[in-house]
């Protein structure tokens, strides 16, 4: 199905098909792209995680299916009627507002917002659209900071004037929620945890180095991660990501780099590919002269997820590759705030300025 | 000290005599599962019991049987058991209840409860131990006279002492047997007790009329059929597995001339041309005197009946229950809503022809398992652990026929199991387990098998036939709510959709209907988060 | 110990006082207050839940302490080197500044942030005092939008210019960071779940009511809980709840209200005892005519959870009984997305406005 | 009918006929535990080897056993046991090997290996039974003469028959027993085997000399102990527990005058006060001739004695192995870290004096756990879950004393009890396990737990010192850490401040260390979260 542009009318474009089916007499089909690692490539070209072309059929008379394929249309028209009515609302909302029994029946139509969830991103997939744009509201969390001016909703704001909070990442920052003003800064520093983010903030990192400093706490939500793709595309800032050296900060680079597996349809949205990794690493632990004492033990679920990894082929460069093969042979990964043994400022004083002057980079 | 050691050694040797059959039982009784004053009273009411069963069945005569347990004081109790079978013939009564390994039915090969001689005399003699009273026996043959004996018994001679003797004429005419005995004991009605001893006894002899007076009050079972099961018959050994040293003395006890005729008129289903066979194949002239056969002789004829394919012992000997009968006695009891019967061809352990009936109910009025053992038609219900028949269902894949298990099945099933030989080997005298013989294990596996496959058959169509209307009714669960959804994406009347998917619902072939889950959900990575 | 004004000079006594002991050749005794429900009562007059006088004895000497001790000390002179030091970090880094192999040993002086944290509550406790006057930093979460004016850190900030985001709610509110300029609000709704806040932020709900609504996304962090401390004490703004009709919406409401066991020697700075319960409770259901496929049974958890309440100080008035009464006997609960069952501006076009204008609120 | 019922009952009765003991037991030879290639040559070989440390033992000779297994050809085998004993006279020698139920210690009250004069003589039958050769036995009281006999058993008559017989001067003056059987088997070393029973017999018997030429070489177990147990005495019976039918029987076999003086006589440890305090108890007269005595009579003096303080049997009639033998045994074997051995005072079961012992070993050599049987010095290698002696070990709350249990104790624990009586109450014939009467379950359970409680003690010990240590370790771990974060609080030099820790830890008493978890930590309530 081609990307549309026009919401309100892929979901009858859907609608329609299914009844065209029904009235033929033919059991009616869904064809959904199929979200899992099997139809999952890497695109070489665009450095990006994509959807290949694999469909799976979703279909009335599959006793397997029937259920879902009820949902299915269930959310569609759900999602029809918050566009008729110009309202947002949240993904849970949706689960509330279809969640009723079915008459004659114990059985609820939705048990659990687990089970509307998917279902809402098939439809985004078969559509190749965002929620936000059918009016569906992602979690948000995030935080800036750093000479960006923007205009939300008709209120200016400034982000190098927000104090010590910093702006909050909306969940929706498609730019006709979110315009660009202005911006002076050289680039954008991606932090993965709030914290230390705080402590930049503090010390106005953003203002010596001229730069944007943001956290997504932890994992980024879609609305951070939409945010970065802009700020480089439309604003072309260099984007450096700054996480733990273990394999979850590693792979919380690689989602705001290439895209993430189950996202895969929005990745040209939500993937930055020219994004660089500036930190942490376990060979800093060497270069930094670290104390031993603040490396942390790798359990077996990260050696396990780290050999996963050394195979994905977005890790296959071979900076990521000894990075990798070093963190195994050092059986240990740290965490951002082990830079603060070296002192509180160690890291906004020397760990960042000497990592960006040298461009002591992974790609 | 050669001789103060000949002197010490000659001195306890003539202390040094022969022990009386009853003074071992006496010391020993616990052989005979007197262990405690409960069981006590269920192994006397038992020998009782399935005495009358086997009097009345040999004398084909429908059994009615009486039983009555009386609490005279604390811990002692009366006990009648009366039947209507043959009786007893003056003569024979004080040496049957006053003598320990006197029977009938000892050196017979012929299917039948009692085998030994010795439970009834046992307690007899358990009575006068633990009370000091003797027994108290009645009888007629029918012949219009009535005997009545009081009996204990001489334990150093293991012989009967007559305390009373009387002999009447009889009030209307009857032939029978009542004992009475006065015992310690104490009666309860818990699992392995007198009260399920006859619960089961009914169920693998529904043809006997039987009434139990017990302590609670009285429990009538009336006959469920009018007919004898057929009678079985008395047996020649066979020769698989017999022995070296059995072998030596029957062929210095028998009447035949030669070996060849000795093997073939002393053993059952050897015919002159197999028994010419064996005596080639032991290398010995099939024609010398069976006197005259020497030892070693007799370990060549053994060696020799290994090699030759011997035919299996008649099988018409055996008096099994019968497909019918457990069926009968099962469904009167549980109300199964399914019940699978097996009774397997008869086969032979150590020479001796026996035979597997298996039957297992399911659901209806069974709310937990059950197992029930029965030999012979008598019930046990002690020693389950070191049973041959609880180890055989242990030893079946439940889980393959459907069936939960934890060591024994799990679930509203009830397993009966009966073994009938003419010859059961008990792992011990007080005949509560049956011995663990291979062959007997594979033959109760085989119909428990056999039985659970019918059960498992009966149990998947259950389930597919469940499966099916299931899967129709999902169709129609789910039309109406998809039928309004589209109505809302594209207008077009919900009523019409509905009807519509209703059409394709009715014209679906199976082929249609079958399928697996679609994948396009998306699969999570790295460890969770919500994106 | 008497509240510190003095963060450093608190911290230069207790370890004074252990010294002392020390060269008296004394067992060194550190006196902590204990925090259990065992030395917790309810002020009646003051409506917060407050710590009691019992008192527990740290002392070297004791198998059970000896590690807990030295951690005690470790904790109080990296907190002193802070303060020397004039930066504000966080506790994970407090973690890991202080995290090492005691020598000879294979033993760490921490091994998780589990056992620092404690101590730094101790500490807290032992002084009177707040983390962050102690330079640290904790988590933050919670936005803001309304008329409400700010100064952070020089920074001016309008929190009704604020778009779709709204201000986030820095970790510390504390007067000499945030200092209110200017409030034409008549009251504050603070709500449990972002989710319902950004519904009306979008709606403009605070400009048509002329409030502030505040959430503080699940249980309210300590820099949240304390802003609704100062808006309601300086400013003289009524405080609203709106929370789940489940034990966990009124447990938050409570720690608004009265304070938190845990921390109830904060309680007279993070507890709002005027604060009101606006909703969502279980007779909501009959009220507003809610359909009952969108109540939630209640699992055992929940029963229990409700029982204990039932006995609480702080739940005894007659309007909480009933409710927590009706709450068991209907035998479910229901999240505030149950709303959207009767459309998507229920929430804010009549749930709301109906509560506020009847002063249909739980005390 | 009812006469065709009386002759058909007539015809069967006429064939009814005593049952010789040897028939029986041939028949049942599973009672005496043949039931299995592999059992039957330990149980020949137990049978052999234990009465011939019955007869030296009894001679007060240092027993010298030879004892060898040898394979004749495949499931064949020759077994030879030899000892030094004193011999049998001659013309005992074909009663007691060719006789069932044919013994010196049936009657006697005495501890003994042997009791029933059943087992060898069933040795001699499975021989013949299996192979049909006849059992060699060649004897010497020490008088210059050795006889040699080849025998059977003529099992319908349960006598002797002769196969061979000679006599000739003894080449060398010598005194003892040598048996030969030739029987069927299969020979294996596992857990229970003919090797298992000879280790554990030698365990048992230090004072024993032990040589067995086994099919895989030969074992030499050595004498550890130069002399023999004291002798264990006959006793006359116990009144308590004894029944009214044996009561009754002695009554009239007593040669007593009166029924007082009968009790004090026959009974042991019934002096004449307590005699006649049961007469009065009782309400008969003392004097009264026993003959006289009725049935009533009898029920009022077993009555009675229920009412009466009997002083216990005498201590001294049993010969325990004492805990000193016990030890030796163990730490011989086991070489443990620890051992802790317990001798019961005797006790009485249904008025047979009975004495526990037991040992337990901790550690040292011992891997895992090991359970060691012994009634009467004999080892019980079978039926250990039957065993009253097993069902006692699970009956000790083993968790109390700090040892792991999963229904048996766990962890590198040997276990050894020793029953020894004048009556061993097996639970069956082939004396594999001790019946399960309450007060020898409690005697048991007591010596384990008095056992126990010395190995928990070493235990708990062996952790408190351990624990002590680690305290003093953990103030010394912290004290540098300690002292530089006060150095940085108070400027007070870290050298002095740690000195100062020092002292202060060196001249802790106990009572300042002890001490328990401070409650500051806050709880968490309502479900958690981050506050």
């Amino acid at each position: 199905m081609a990307r549309h542009d026009d919401p309100k009318g892929g979901l009858q474009d859907l609608g329609r098909r299914v009844v065209k089916d029904i009235l033929a007499e033919k059991n009616p089909d869904v064809p959904l792209p199929i979200r899992t690692l099997a139809n999952i490539y890497f695109d070489e070209k665009s450095g990006l995680v994509k959807l290949g072309d694999k469909v799976s059929h979703r279909t009335y008379l599959n006793i397997a299916h029937t259920r879902k394929f009820m949902q299915t249309m269930l959310v569609a028209a759900e999602c029809k009627k918050i566009i008729d009515q110009n309202v947002t609302t949240s993904i849970r909302d949706l689960y509330y507002a279809l969640k009723h029994t079915i008459p004659q029946t114990q059985e609820n139509t939705f048990e659990e917002q687990a089970e509307s969830d998917p279902i809402l991103e098939d439809i985004e997939a078969a559509m190749d659209t965002l929620r936000e744009r059918l009016h569906l509201q992602a979690d948000r969390k995030g935080y800036l900071a750093g000479p960006l001016a923007i205009r939300d909703t008709g209120d200016m704001i400034d982000a190098a004037r927000m104090g010590s909070s910093g702006w909050a990442i909306p969940s929706n920052v498609e730019p006709e929620i979110i315009e660009f003003k202005d911006c002076t800064a050289d680039f954008v520093l991606v932090i993965e945890k709030d914290a230390v983010w705080q402590r930049l903030n503090e010390d106005k990192f953003w203002r010596k180095h001229n730069c944007l400093i943001l956290t997504g706490k932890g994992q980024p939500a879609r609305g951070t991660r939409r945010l970065i793709n802009r700020l480089h595309t439309e604003l072309k800032l260099p984007i450096y990501v700054l996480a733990d050296a273990d394999p979850w900060g590693y792979y919380i680079y690689s989602v705001i780099k290439q895209g993430s597996i189950n996202l895969s349809f929005l990745s040209d949205r939500l993937g930055t590919p020219d994004a660089k990794y500036i930190g942490l690493t376990t060979q800093d632990v060497k270069t930094f002269k670290l104390p031993s004492q603040v490396t942390i033990k790798m359990n077996q679920g990260d050696i396990k997820r780290t050999n996963e990894m050394m195979n994905y082929v977005w890790f296959k460069p071979a900076p990521w590759q000894k990075e990798l093969t070093h963190m195994l042979e050092a059986g240990h990964k740290l965490e951002l705030e082990a830079l603060s043994s070296k002192g509180i400022k160690f890291i906004s004083e020397t760990y960042l300025p000497q990592k960006i002057k040298g461009k002591d980079f992974l790609p | 000290m050669a001789g103060a050691v000949a002197e010490k050694s000659a001195d306890k040797m003539t202390q040094a005599r022969e022990i009386s059959v009853s003074e071992f039982f006496e010391k020993n009784r616990h052989l005979l599962g007197y262990d405690n004053k409960i069981k006590a009273l269920l192994i006397i009411v038992k020998e009782g019991v399935d005495n009358s069963l086997d009097a009345t069945e040999e004398a084909r005569i429908l059994p009615e049987i009486y039983l009555k347990v009386e609490e005279l004081e604390k811990e002692k109790y009366k006990i009648v058991i009366r039947d209507n079978g043959p009786g007893i013939i003056k003569a024979q009564i004080p040496k049957i209840f006053g003598t320990l390994l006197y029977g009938s039915k000892f050196h017979r090969l012929k299917q039948g409860r009692g085998q030994q001689g010795l439970g009834i005399s046992c307690a007899v003699m358990y009575s006068q131990l633990t009370t000091g009273e003797p027994t108290e026996i009645i009888s007629s043959t029918g012949d219009g006279r009535t005997h009545r004996y009081k009996l204990k018994i001489d334990v150093k001679k293991n012989e009967p002492i007559i305390i009373e003797e009387s002999e009447e004429p009889s009030k209307k005419p009857w032939h029978g047997v009542q004992i009475t005995f006065i015992v310690e004991g104490i009666y309860r009605e818990h699992k392995q007790s007198v009260l399920e001893y006859v619960k089961q006894t009914a169920v693998a002899n529904p043809f006997a009329d039987l009434i139990f007076d017990s302590p609670t009050g009285r429990l009538s079972f009336k006959r469920g059929i009018e007919q004898l099961p057929k009678e079985p018959q008395e047996i020649q050994p066979h020769l698989e597995g017999v022995e070296v040293g059995v072998l030596s003395r029957m062929l210095h006890e028998t009447a035949a001339r030669s070996v060849s005729s000795f093997l073939s008129t002393e053993f059952t289903r050897i015919g002159k041309t197999t028994a010419l066979e064996i005596c080639e194949k032991a290398g010995i002239d099939p024609k010398i005197s069976p006197r005259r056969a020497t030892d070693e002789d007799v370990i060549k004829v053994v060696k020799a009946v290994k090699e030759v394919k011997l035919t299996k012992p008649p099988t018409d000997v055996l008096s099994p229950l019968g497909e019918e009968l457990i069926e009968k006695g099962l469904k009167k009891e549980l109300n199964p809503e399914f019940l699978a019967v097996i009774s397997r061809p008869p086969a032979v352990y150590r020479g001796f022809p026996f035979q597997l009936e298996v039957g297992i109910a399911w659901g209806g009025s069974i709310a937990e398992p059950n197992f029930m053992r029965f030999a012979n038609r008598v019930p046990l219900l002690y020693q389950q652990g070191d049973c041959a028949i609880t180890k055989s269902i242990m030893g079946v894949d439940w889980k393959r026929y459907g069936i939960e298990v934890d060591k024994l099945p799990l679930g509203p099933v009830a397993i009966m199991v009966h073994i009938c030989s003419v010859w059961v080997p008990f792992t011990s005298e007080s005949k509560e387990a049956v011995a663990s013989y291979p062959v007997i294990i594979k033959e109760t596996k085989l119909a428990l098998q056999e039985a659970a496959r019918k059960l498992s058959l009966y149990l998947a169509g259950k389930r597919r036939a469940e499966y099916q209307a299931e899967r129709m009714k999902i169709f129609e669960r789910y039309a109406e709510e998809t039928a309004r959804a589209l109505e809302e994406l594209t207008g077009e009347k919900a009523e019409k959709i509905r009807a519509q998917i209703r059409k394709i619902v009715a014209q679906a072939k199976p082929e249609d209907i079958e399928g697996e889950a679609d994948d396009a959900g998306g699969a999570s990575e790295g460890g969770g988060g919500e994106e």
